[in-house]
């Protein structure tokens, strides 16, 4: 389908007790926000493999966003934490390939904040509009990481 | 006293829903419609005494899109801007803002009763910026009086003679050095009224 | 003492006076440069400033009256100041307000830089905008009043008056509920206050000249009530409060039949004669109600050793 | 381990939810679009596809046609993938075998564009059809309960939770922060509608939760540690030093009464600082544990340690009173916790613009209830500060709540007790009373027969919110009153209203410290800071985490009756599942596939459950399939890809990324 405005794909990571219960509550209260993005549901977020950042970016997603709960609440004691020290290491990796920072967001967001999950992917839409595609699988091999052939 | 046969019902076909959503459209008083009715704004308004709608029935009736009682009212003209209702309002209502934006609207299309003071002096003060960047408290209250009631000025008299008595009413005429820049500032088509 | 003088000095305030305070509100003038001078923090007044908008732009045309604010606001920036002081409350509200929606819509902001620019301006919305309580309050500091203090208060109890559109719907100069800020200060050079409950209800602006009746009846109020409470003047940071509680004492007694004659006075002027400010440069005789307790408040010079 | 391609066979069902999902996105297209992928048999859309007649198509799919996937595309997995599993389990298909995806809370309701919004959930579907294909039949693990049961907050919620479970023959620990449970029950005179005595009712349950042999009882005490997880909880409970010995106390009194401050001094915390205590007391003529204590704070032992210990000569061979009791700790096994920590009044302070704490006769509601007691600070009398009976009163709803300023809810409750105070207040006194509201909200069994009576007796009832408390008088008739200016919204007209009482119906909120309560349990706080529960309608007094519940109000506000009755629903959950005996856990532990573990180690740490053992000579890492919580922490860390996780492989996260990234 042609499309007039660049619309950017966001690949989504949501923990199961946290975030993914907020975009239910989005959903419940009726807030309104982009159809931008796809929830992959993963118990916690610290089940986020750095490659399915890589393989959502290399596949031709424009952002990827992972949401967790806030430190200290997190479901499984600390596994946001360890999502937190991974997500960092990748930043700077991403940063060396030339992907701007506002691409790949990690976002605390609880289960009673279904209005933060309307604001966060709104502004992630925005922010990925001006930033225009990544085209990442385009502009290079795809990296080591990125296992599946389209 | 009213006419024993004055009809008060309110059709529905009078209401304005767009209206609400224009009003609700300007900044401040995006709100209006969490109105819960409770009257504190009334209550602690210092004016809503002198009020033929109090405050929140003003709310009421912007929020059911009676526009014509809402510009009509002399509640709009009454409010003195002193933010007490918004300070206060459980629903952070914007009561004040409501009120400007009544006001404005109001002003632009000439629904207050003739040689009303109020707007009279509002729209001086606007002219007297606009040439010269600055108000002159003198001037302005002179132009208020001789546009809505002359016999105003009578009253003044004694306060306007102990002022200048005491050194506090200045005939001088303000004006700032760069006038072009607030002119070149509201050079552009505005809505509002020239 | 809370900050160090020379610092303050050297930081410096522009201050921006507003129509009012050169026209009825110049006593308000005159004793807030005496009391800043006495404190050894001289202002600077922002040049070619324009009228705020205040209440009566809003209610024209909204936009235009947040194009005033925005070429202050541009200007004191221009004129390199962190710290832009307005003592009336109408041009701390109004600039307070410009700054707000500015920062809250972006579409106000885009008119305002639009326009600020056809006048060769651009948008400098920085700058922190002060009234005079708030300065003297947390950036001299209490102590720091004490100390300069060189006269005994010989007056009466005063009520402390606010009014409305400093403490409301801004925050930042005081508590919106129950300023007390200004009877602090007070305090600190010997006035006694009383417990004024009506401290910060509104004068009804203009409507003393517009619909008399009615703002002359809120005033009356005021005077009532500060009377009732056994306060001998009352004390204002605003010149239209001070100008309508001032000024209408005759035309109040007229309507209700009772008489007052309580001095209005600016909390300038209070704590600058407590400094050591002489009755002409504080404008102590341009009031007009009350003048004889004035004089006999202010009139005797008395340096005390003892009171510090 | 995975079959042929060939062999996947997938039907998918796409949910109308009524008109909810079908109004936005387009079912049809979607259905069709599924059809059209690799590995799909049928693709259905239908009407509710949780109802039995949905359900029951889904069997006859897979009886008939040999489906050995599904795809279901309708509402939140949290709400209804139990429902779809055990329709697929009861067609003998392994229930692990479905894939659901939200089409409604993340799409529909959430979506404008309906064109988008129906591509979106073409997307979800295409990534589910991709990921089931890789589903492995699984097992559940059963984990054993352990019978006993934690109770926290001795209010009439952990009272009435902990006599059920008792009664049911199980053992209970009762934990309570105060020196005595009653809670704010315990405060109350009477209770509406029915107006009979708070204590009458109370009482009882009070003497049978310390009477009865099932029941632990641990007052003056705080859980400060929990671990483990359903059916196996470990907790610490300490027991701050009372000064009393209550084992060796006897309830005599005989201590308070020879106590060396012949008069009492210290304000007193039941009476809200309305009547005064001794340093050595205990908190309420009807207190359980009848067992006194000492407040070091104001005792002269404590203070100077130059007491002649009055106190513990009274107390004589019994040697109960214990200058030197220490805190002790106290650790037990439960299987599940019932929360029912309560919550607290609102400061009335914060609402500056009533006065309260600058007019001393403006009071609070509980203040009220304590002055109305006949066991209250003056038995019974309702008196001003100086002693003389109100003439009029004026009582004010909705303080601290339906307020953007303060609290945002209603707290259901204080329309209620205003009724019941005026009533009370109007017996006691005389006076005439004012009551003022915002909406007068009765919506109770008996609740507004119970505001006609009051209608009836002549109270006022003025409807607007009072803008302000002052004594600013205007004239003679406001001179020495507390004057009320409000808009009485039915007439139109704003009023002044003199009066010499004013009591503020303060709202209910959670307790200051409910977030660090919250990370204690593991649960959840909604955006008020109330705990959460699981689902609002279908599992009220279930949390997140299994084998926890919640219990009056600390999840919201409420009256006795629902307390009660949902203490009732928290013991019941626990009971149910003690009589189970087990509780089934989500087969998504962690596993590791040896050939590929390194014995690096570097899983072990990250685990927070301790279920990664290494076995350093055979340089192996093992996780025990029970103690793994499923988080896939160590998935993700492994270096070597060799930890994998049940229901969330990593091929099948990557089928789902290909899913939603491919252009359709």
């Amino acid at each position: 389908m042609a499309e007039d405005k660049f619309e950017p794909r966001i690949v989504a990571f949501f923990c199961n007790w946290c975030t993914y219960l907020a975009a239910d509550l989005a959903g419940v209260s009726r807030l309104k926000y982009a159809p931008n993005l796809c929830v992959i549901r993963v118990m916690c977020s610290g089940r986020v493999d750095p490659q399915f950042i890589l393989d959502a970016l290399a596949k031709g997603a424009d952002g990827v966003l992972i949401g967790g709960c806030h430190p200290g609440d997190c479901h499984y004691q600390e596994g946001n934490y360890k999502a937190l020290r991974r997500f960092r290491l990748l930043q700077r990796m991403l940063e060396d390939l030339g992907i701007e920072r506002q691409r790949v967001r990690l976002e605390w967001i609880s289960a009673a904040e279904g209005s933060r999950v309307r604001s966060v992917v709104n502004s992630m839409t925005e922010d990925l509009r001006a930033l225009g595609p990544l085209r990442w699988n385009s502009r290079q091999a795809s990296p080591a990481g990125a296992v599946e052939a389209q | 006293m009213q006419a024993l046969t004055l009809r008060k019902m309110k059709f529905q076909r009078e209401a304005l829903p767009q209206w609400v959503e224009q009003i609700s459209d300007i900044p401040g008083c995006e709100r209006v419609y969490s109105c819960i009715q409770c009257g504190t704004c009334s209550g602690t308004c210092p004016l809503s005494i002198y009020m033929d709608f109090t405050p929140r029935r003003v709310i009421a009736l912007v929020r059911e899109g009676f526009r014509t009682e809402a510009l009509t009212c002399q509640t709009i003209w009454l409010c003195a801007s002193c933010y007490a209702c918004t300070a206060h309002c459980p629903q952070n209502v914007h009561i004040t803002e409501v009120m400007y934006s009544l006001k404005r609207e109001a002003i632009r299309h000439r629904m207050y009763p003739p040689r009303f003071p109020i707007p009279v002096l509002a729209q001086e003060f606007y002219k007297s910026v606009r040439r010269r960047g600055r108000n002159s408290e003198f001037w302005l209250v002179l132009r208020m009086a001789l546009r809505s009631n002359p016999f105003l000025l009578l009253k003044m008299i004694g306060t306007g003679w102990r002022l200048l008595r005491t050194g506090r009413l200045s005939l001088k005429r303000e004006k700032i050095e760069r006038i072009q820049e607030i002119q070149k500032e509201f050079a552009a088509p505005r809505e509002a009224i020239s | 003492m809370k900050a160090d003088d020379s610092g303050l000095a050297a930081r410096g305030y522009l201050y921006y006076p507003g129509c009012s305070l050169r026209a009825t509100g110049v006593a308000y003038e005159e004793s807030l440069l005496t009391l800043f001078r006495l404190l050894g923090l001289p202002l600077r007044e922002l040049e070619d400033w324009n009228c705020c908008g205040a209440t009566s732009y809003m209610s024209i045309d909204e936009g235009a009256a947040a194009l005033l604010s925005a070429r202050v606001l541009s200007l004191a920036r221009q004129q390199g100041a962190e710290d832009l002081l307005a003592p009336c409350s109408a041009c701390y509200l109004a600039l307070r307000k410009t700054q707000d929606s500015v920062h809250r819509y972006p579409r106000v902001q885009q008119e305002v830089e639009e326009s600020l620019a056809r006048a060769g301006l651009t948008l400098l919305n920085s700058t922190r905008i002060r009234h005079p309580l708030e300065v003297l309050y947390t950036d001299v500091g209490l102590p720091a009043i004490h100390t300069k203090t060189v006269r005994r208060w010989r007056g009466g109890q005063v009520a402390c008056y606010y009014g409305c559109q400093l403490v409301r719907p801004y925050e930042g100069v005081d508590k919106a509920q129950n300023p007390t800020r200004m009877e602090e200060l007070l305090q600190q050079v010997g006035v006694p206050v009383v417990d004024y409950a009506l401290k910060t209800k509104c004068c009804g602006g203009s409507l003393t000249g517009t619909l008399s009746e009615v703002g002359l009846r809120l005033n009356y109020i005021l005077l009532k009530e500060a009377a009732r409470k056994g306060a001998e003047a009352i004390v204002t940071v605003c010149p239209l409060c001070q100008f309508n509680l001032d000024a209408y004492q005759r035309d109040i007694r007229q309507q209700s039949g009772e008489r007052f004659d309580i001095p209005i006075l600016y909390f300038t002027q209070v704590l600058g004669w407590a400094l050591g400010g002489g009755v002409r440069e504080l404008g102590l005789h341009r009031a007009v109600s009350g003048r004889n307790l004035i004089k006999r408040w202010f009139q005797a010079h008395e340096p005390v050793e003892a009171y510090v | 381990m995975s079959e042929h391609k060939s062999d996947i066979r997938t039907g998918v069902y796409v949910c109308h939810c009524g008109t909810n999902i079908a109004s936005v996105v387009d079912v049809r297209e979607a259905a069709r679009h599924a059809a059209s992928l690799p590995g799909v048999e049928i693709s259905r859309e239908y009407k509710y596809l949780c109802s039995e007649p949905g359900q029951a198509l889904i069997r006859q799919d897979i009886l008939e046609r040999g489906l050995n996937r599904i795809v279901v595309a309708a509402c939140s997995p949290h709400l209804h993938e139990e429902t779809f599993r055990t329709a697929a389990a009861a067609a003998q298909l392994n229930p692990f075998h479905v894939q659901m995806i939200n089409i409604r809370e993340h799409n529909s309701w959430v979506h404008e564009d309906k064109a988008r919004a129906s591509r979106k959930a073409e997307k979800l579907i295409r990534a589910a059809v991709r990921r089931v294909a890789h589903h492995k039949p699984l097992e559940r693990v059963r984990v054993p309960i352990n019978p006993a049961v934690l109770v926290v907050g001795g209010g009439i919620a952990g009272i009435h939770a902990a006599l059920t479970v008792a009664n049911a023959g199980r053992q209970v620990y009762l934990v309570e922060r105060e020196p005595s449970i009653g809670g704010h029950m315990a405060m109350f005179d009477k209770t509406f509608p029915t107006l009979d005595c708070a204590a009458c009712i109370l009482t009882p349950k009070m003497s049978a939760v310390k009477a009865h042999p099932n029941i632990k009882l641990w007052t003056h005490s705080d859980v400060t540690d929990v671990q483990g997880y359903v059916g196996n909880y470990r907790v610490k409970v300490t027991r701050w030093p009372r000064m009393v010995r209550e084992e060796l106390c006897s309830g005599c009194l005989e201590c308070v009464a020879a106590c060396v401050f012949k008069e009492a001094k210290v304000p007193d915390e039941f009476n809200f600082g309305l009547s005064k205590r001794k340093p050595i007391y205990i908190p309420f003529p009807q207190a359980v544990p009848q067992v006194p204590l000492i407040d070091m704070e104001n005792c002269i032992q404590f203070r100077t340690g130059k007491c002649k210990k009055a106190c513990a000569q009274a107390c004589g061979d019994r040697k109960a009173i214990d200058f030197q009791q220490g805190e002790e700790i106290k650790e037990v096994d439960v299987g599940t916790i019932i929360v029912a920590t309560g919550s607290k009044t609102f400061d009335a302070e914060r609402a500056a613009y009533y006065g309260y704490g600058t007019y001393p006769n403006v009071y609070t509601s509980l203040e009220i209830e304590r002055l109305v007691n006949a066991c209250g600070p003056t038995a019974g009398r309702v008196v001003l500060r100086n002693g003389e009976t109100p003439k009029s009163v004026a009582i004010i709803h909705c303080v601290g709540s339906r307020d953007e300023n303060t609290n945002r809810w209603c707290s259901r409750v204080c329309c209620m007790y205003s009724l019941k105070l005026a009533h009370l207040l109007k017996e006691h006194t005389g006076a005439e009373v004012f009551n003022f509201y915002i909406d007068m909200r009765t919506p109770g069994k008996g609740f507004e027969e119970f505001y006609q009576k009051l209608l009836n007796e002549g109270v006022h009832f003025v409807r607007g919110r009072v803008a302000e408390v002052t004594e600013w008088a205007l004239d003679q008739s406001e001179e020495g009153k507390l004057v009320l200016r409000v808009e009485d919204t039915l007439l139109g007209l704003v009023r002044r209203i003199p009066v010499d009482m004013v009591v503020l119906s303060v709202g209910m909120e959670p307790h200051a410290d409910a977030s660090e309560v919250r990370r204690l349990f593991n649960i959840t706080c909604s955006s008020e800071g109330f705990f959460l529960e699981r689902h609002p309608k279908l599992a009220p007094v279930n949390t997140f985490t299994d084998g926890i519940f919640l219990a009056g109000s600390c999840q919201g506000p409420k009256d006795i009756p629902d307390t009660v009755a949902q203490a009732g629903a928290a013991a019941a959950e626990a009971l149910a599942l003690i009589g189970a005996g087990y509780m089934e856990q989500e087969p998504n532990a962690a596993y590791v596939v040896e050939d590929h573990c390194s014995g690096c180690g570097a899983c072990s740490a990250l685990c927070p459950y301790s279920a990664i053992t290494l076995d350093a000579g055979a340089r192996r890492s093992s996780i025990h399939p029970v103690l793994c919580k499923g988080c896939g922490t160590c998935v993700a860390a492994c270096p070597s890809g060799a930890i994998r996780q049940n229901l969330f492989e990593d091929e099948q996260i990557f089928e789902e990324i290909t899913g939603v990234l491919t252009h359709g």
